[in-house]
């Protein structure tokens, strides 16, 4: 497992409050799988103390991609960092998507910056035909990094449809063979239990990233647990997951 | 310059170094050793295990706090019988010394948890969780009730040979007389400190950060306190004590042993840098060298007051 | 929109927002006047006073530890004649509420004080210090004694019609029971909290960085833990309580008084940040006028469990 | 009082771990008086929790400079911080070197980086002869920022004369007339113990601006007291100093 500084190559705005930082690492991104994660150490001292989990967003050479939202103390600090500068990375770490089954139709539903992993798993997706449903709240937070075939929704019609992702979805998957198409989402909450309720009494596969608050992401703290729903024992999203069936998940 | 002898005694257990990893902060040992080499640490401490599993309580679990982080894991476990048949295995095989932590919810759970185990020859020593202020039916209640603790002791002493050390809450304001019924009980060892109760809100959805409202504060924010508690039985009572809270690099783990510890265990730090306990075992070594002491045994409870 | 009501009630004293300057980390309010306005905060709280000047202890008394410090400043004050002719004419006239702090070494000491110092009218209120836990004498002995905190507050009400405030320790396992103890015995409110015990060593010299050896941790590492006892009180008590303990900002205020608190106490911050004050008055304007609250105190322990 | 943010001008190393950092400030610097010192939080969160104290070194048009030793987190700090960025001061604090008696004849007494406030001091003096004994460790801390007619030594012998400044000291004495002299002095406590003894039964006057853990830096902690010979109370080192007749105090 890699564990070191790694030096900030580039780190620049893509929309409101929202970064892309480049870090160069001295190891093979050969293997890395779109859907995994890097836990950041973002000071060299006890504050913040806990290190922040990211999902690689892109890989150039040997360069990761990271996207984010500054939303606290951790963002903040990451989103002054300049060329030359460093952070301490952690990873690769969780399961990553799953892009072997047999389906043609990619659908990818990003939620806020839950879009974040999807530049690489579109990368990862050769020869299939990918639909991008970006949801958010205003048309400030819209970029296309890495995107392609974007539908645009925002809550408040500054953008795209009036509405969320899940309107969107309806609208997609009525154009899709359901059998031949599989989802991939990342976003709130909120929005995968919409998605949940929405695929209930359908066939269509849909894998989630989810999110947990975390203290390691390596499996050793047992802070980011996830109820299964034919299972007496919690799973953990940072090794287990992150990435799930979204029909296997309590949400 | 000849090797420094890092050995400790703690009773009967002789530990390689005092580096030992603190329970519930690295499961049981095979998600860090792809970090660390556990077998150059003086001993790793379980999970806490309980007879039957535990699932733990719902999300969230943790947070983050100045320095510090709460957490209110809820003793999630395999349970000892899932423990012998798939962890042990690998524990044997690390070759590290193995500290069973056993937590319970009542004097006979207890009992029967060291009854089952302790035929287990990995297994070195017991370290019994008296100080979880995470669940409900044992917990605090044994913690801080006097009278629980040396009955404990004194049961577990009769089940077993193997060294026993109590691992003692910080949240009273007389540990030292838990100390000393432990001593008292034929406990070998006392474990100072588990966390201490605290609690975090959300100012806008005005509910509790962590799911089960209060959770244990660990980490450097906790260190001074954990530092007066080891001093606190270390004056008072003459029984080894092994030093926990916010221990992130070797000066605070020197700092422990001069106060009186005689090991310590590092917990919160493992989330943050999984290869601390190895670059703790180097900077030892260094500051014996560069203070010219031979035996690091020598460190405990050295201070000058 | 319409003047947020910030006046909030303990007991029979109404202050004009819950803002409180903590005792000890102001001294008598001259210093900390020429940062901020004291006319425009809810109240300040005395450095203790005893009844003789009290030199305190020597130094060091002070030293940082991760998002916090440890003191043992032992309680160096004017003791109450010198308080009265010298320090009471300034803090009468920046027109603030003023709430004395009472520290003795027997239940004597205190009600002698509070005899003393009943006819200051400048005085609206007594803040008794059980709690401080850098002076030998009464101190921690009084703050973990229940029966003590008990016929402390019993003789200081015999004495007194103003409000009386018991001023908590945190260093025991059931602050609500004292808080349970101080509302029998007719106290009007309880603060949480005092600092906890702590201590820390230089690992060259060996020695304590404290000349006291211990001091009291405060300051943004505690937070947690002092929220949690006012938790602990809030639900188990009806008294009013003042939250005390790390709060740097108007959220960590907000989070104070969403578990529980009546008003709160800042500390460490002023030496950090002596405008704090105010800046927590604005910010508790601003959030009430968010998340449209009219009066403030419709925040106390509003907490949703 | 003044405090509030203040941006970097300049940040230079001047000799092994001692660097000189300037200030912009936007006060008038004209009534800041040599031995005052200012309280700097080096950064804007809970790490380090409490400001550092530092004497102003010199002051040009509106910046001020300070002198630092390296020794711990918060200098450390202080030593990244680069043009444009800033520190938050709040002072000016305590009472200054008293230099309006009569004495002809300054000796400025250095140890380490005691040195740091008499940049000032040798501006505002006016008019007399100065001497700067300047002791340290090893060579590597030599520098003449700011000074005037030093005389080094060092305890390696690297430099200067091989000693300490006290042993400079009494071959200067020897050459002046005491009457008309004043020794200002700061530097580690260890230097003020052997000063107090030398200058017992001298009639000499010696100003020692002394050091102590802070908190607050303006009397509100009661964190740093100084005993007074014939006070039963203690006196506050950043109040009623950090200036204080040598005679008077018990190091
Ligand atoms: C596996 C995984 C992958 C992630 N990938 C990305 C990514 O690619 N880009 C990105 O911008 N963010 C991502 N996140 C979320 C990111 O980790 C948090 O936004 C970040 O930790 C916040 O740190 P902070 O110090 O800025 O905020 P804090 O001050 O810690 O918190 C600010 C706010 O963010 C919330 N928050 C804190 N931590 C998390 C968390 N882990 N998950 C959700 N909310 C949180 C808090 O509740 C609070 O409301 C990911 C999270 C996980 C678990
Ligand atoms: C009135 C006054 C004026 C000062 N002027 C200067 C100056 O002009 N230039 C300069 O370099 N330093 C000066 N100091 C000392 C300076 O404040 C400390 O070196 C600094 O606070 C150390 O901070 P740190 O975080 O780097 O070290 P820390 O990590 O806090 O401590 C590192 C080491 O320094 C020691 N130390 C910490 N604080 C102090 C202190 N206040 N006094 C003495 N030793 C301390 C600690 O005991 C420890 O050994 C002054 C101190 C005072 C009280
Ligand atoms: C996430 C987490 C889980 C813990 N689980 C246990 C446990 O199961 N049994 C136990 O005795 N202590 C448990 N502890 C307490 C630690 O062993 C240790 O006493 C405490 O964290 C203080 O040390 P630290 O500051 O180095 O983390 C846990 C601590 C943390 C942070
Ligand atoms: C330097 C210092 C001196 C203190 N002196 C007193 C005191 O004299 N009486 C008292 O009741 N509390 C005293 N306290 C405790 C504070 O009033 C407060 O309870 C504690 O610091 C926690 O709050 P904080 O984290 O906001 O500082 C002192 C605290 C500090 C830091
Ligand atoms: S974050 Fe620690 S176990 Fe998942
Ligand atoms: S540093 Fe606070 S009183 Fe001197």
């Amino acid at each position: 497992m890699f564990i070191d500084d790694c030096v900030v190559a580039s780190n620049t705005k893509i929309a409101e409050n929202t970064f892309l930082i480049g870090l160069e690492v001295p190891f093979s991104t050969e293997k890395l799988l779109p859907g995994q994660f890097f836990n950041i150490k973002v000071s060299n001292n006890s504050f913040p103390l806990l290190r922040r989990p990211f999902s690689i967003s892109d890989v150039i050479e040997n360069r990761i991609y990271f996207m984010y939202k500054v939303v606290g103390e951790g963002t903040s600090i990451i989103s002054k960092k300049v060329k030359g500068e460093t952070l301490n990375l952690l990873g690769p770490l969780g399961n990553s998507f799953n892009i072997d089954d047999s389906f043609s139709t990619a659908i990818i539903i990003g939620g806020g910056i839950g879009i974040a992993p999807f530049p690489f798993l579109i990368k990862k997706l050769v020869n299939k035909n990918i639909q991008v449903l970006f949801g958010m709240r205003s048309k400030s937070e819209a970029h296309n990094y890495g995107l392609v075939n974007i539908n645009y929704s925002s809550d408040d019609g500054s953008i795209g449809l009036h509405g969320n992702v899940i309107d969107l979805l309806d609208v997609e998957l009525k154009n899709s063979d359901e059998t031949k198409t599989k989802i991939f989402a990342c976003g709130p909450n909120a929005m995968f239990r919409a998605l949940q309720k929405y695929l209930t009494n359908k066939n269509v596969l849909c894998e989630a990233s989810m999110e947990s608050a975390m203290a390691c992401g390596f499996g050793i703290c047992q802070g980011c647990p996830i109820e299964f729903k034919n299972n007496p024992s919690y799973n953990l999203i940072c090794k287990d997951g992150p990435v799930f069936n979204i029909k296997d998940i309590v949400i | 310059m000849n090797e420094i002898d890092l050995s400790v005694n703690i009773g009967s257990l002789k530990l390689k170094n005092p580096v030992m990893l603190a329970s519930g902060t690295v499961g049981y040992g095979n998600e860090i050793s792809e970090f660390t080499d556990l077998s150059k640490i003086g001993a790793i401490v379980t999970k806490s295990i309980s007879l039957k599993p535990r699932k733990g309580n719902p999300p969230q679990r943790i947070t983050e706090t100045p320095s510090g982080m709460l957490n209110a894991i809820g003793l999630a476990n395999v349970g000892v019988e899932e423990f012998i048949t798939h962890k042990i295995p690998f524990l044997k095989k690390i070759n590290s010394t193995l500290i069973c932590n056993i937590a319970a919810s009542s004097i006979e759970e207890y009992i029967e948890c060291v009854e089952i185990l302790e035929t287990q020859e990995t297994i070195k020593g017991f370290e019994i969780n008296v100080s979880c202020p995470n669940v409900k039916e044992g917990g605090l209640i044994f913690g801080n009730d006097i009278n629980a603790v040396g009955r404990i002791t004194e049961k577990v002493r009769a089940k077993t040979n193997k060294p026993i050390i109590i691992k003692l809450s910080p949240n009273n304001s007389n540990i030292s007389d838990y100390a000393e019924v432990v001593k008292k009980e034929g406990g070998d060892a006392v474990s100072a400190i588990n966390t201490l109760v605290g609690t975090a809100f959300d100012i806008y959805s005005r509910k509790p950060k962590i799911k089960n409202i209060t959770g244990g504060l660990s980490g450097p924010a906790i260190k001074p306190v954990a530092l007066a508690k080891v001093l606190e039985i270390s004056r008072k009572v003459d029984i080894p004590i092994i030093g926990i809270g916010g221990i992130f690099d070797w000066k605070d783990a020197v700092e422990f042993m001069i106060v009186g510890a005689s090991a310590f265990q590092i917990g919160t730090v493992n989330f943050v840098n999984p290869r601390a306990s190895l670059e703790i075992i180097e900077g030892l070594k260094k500051y014996c060298e560069e203070t010219s002491i031979t035996k690091i045994s020598d460190l405990i409870a050295s201070r000058i007051i």
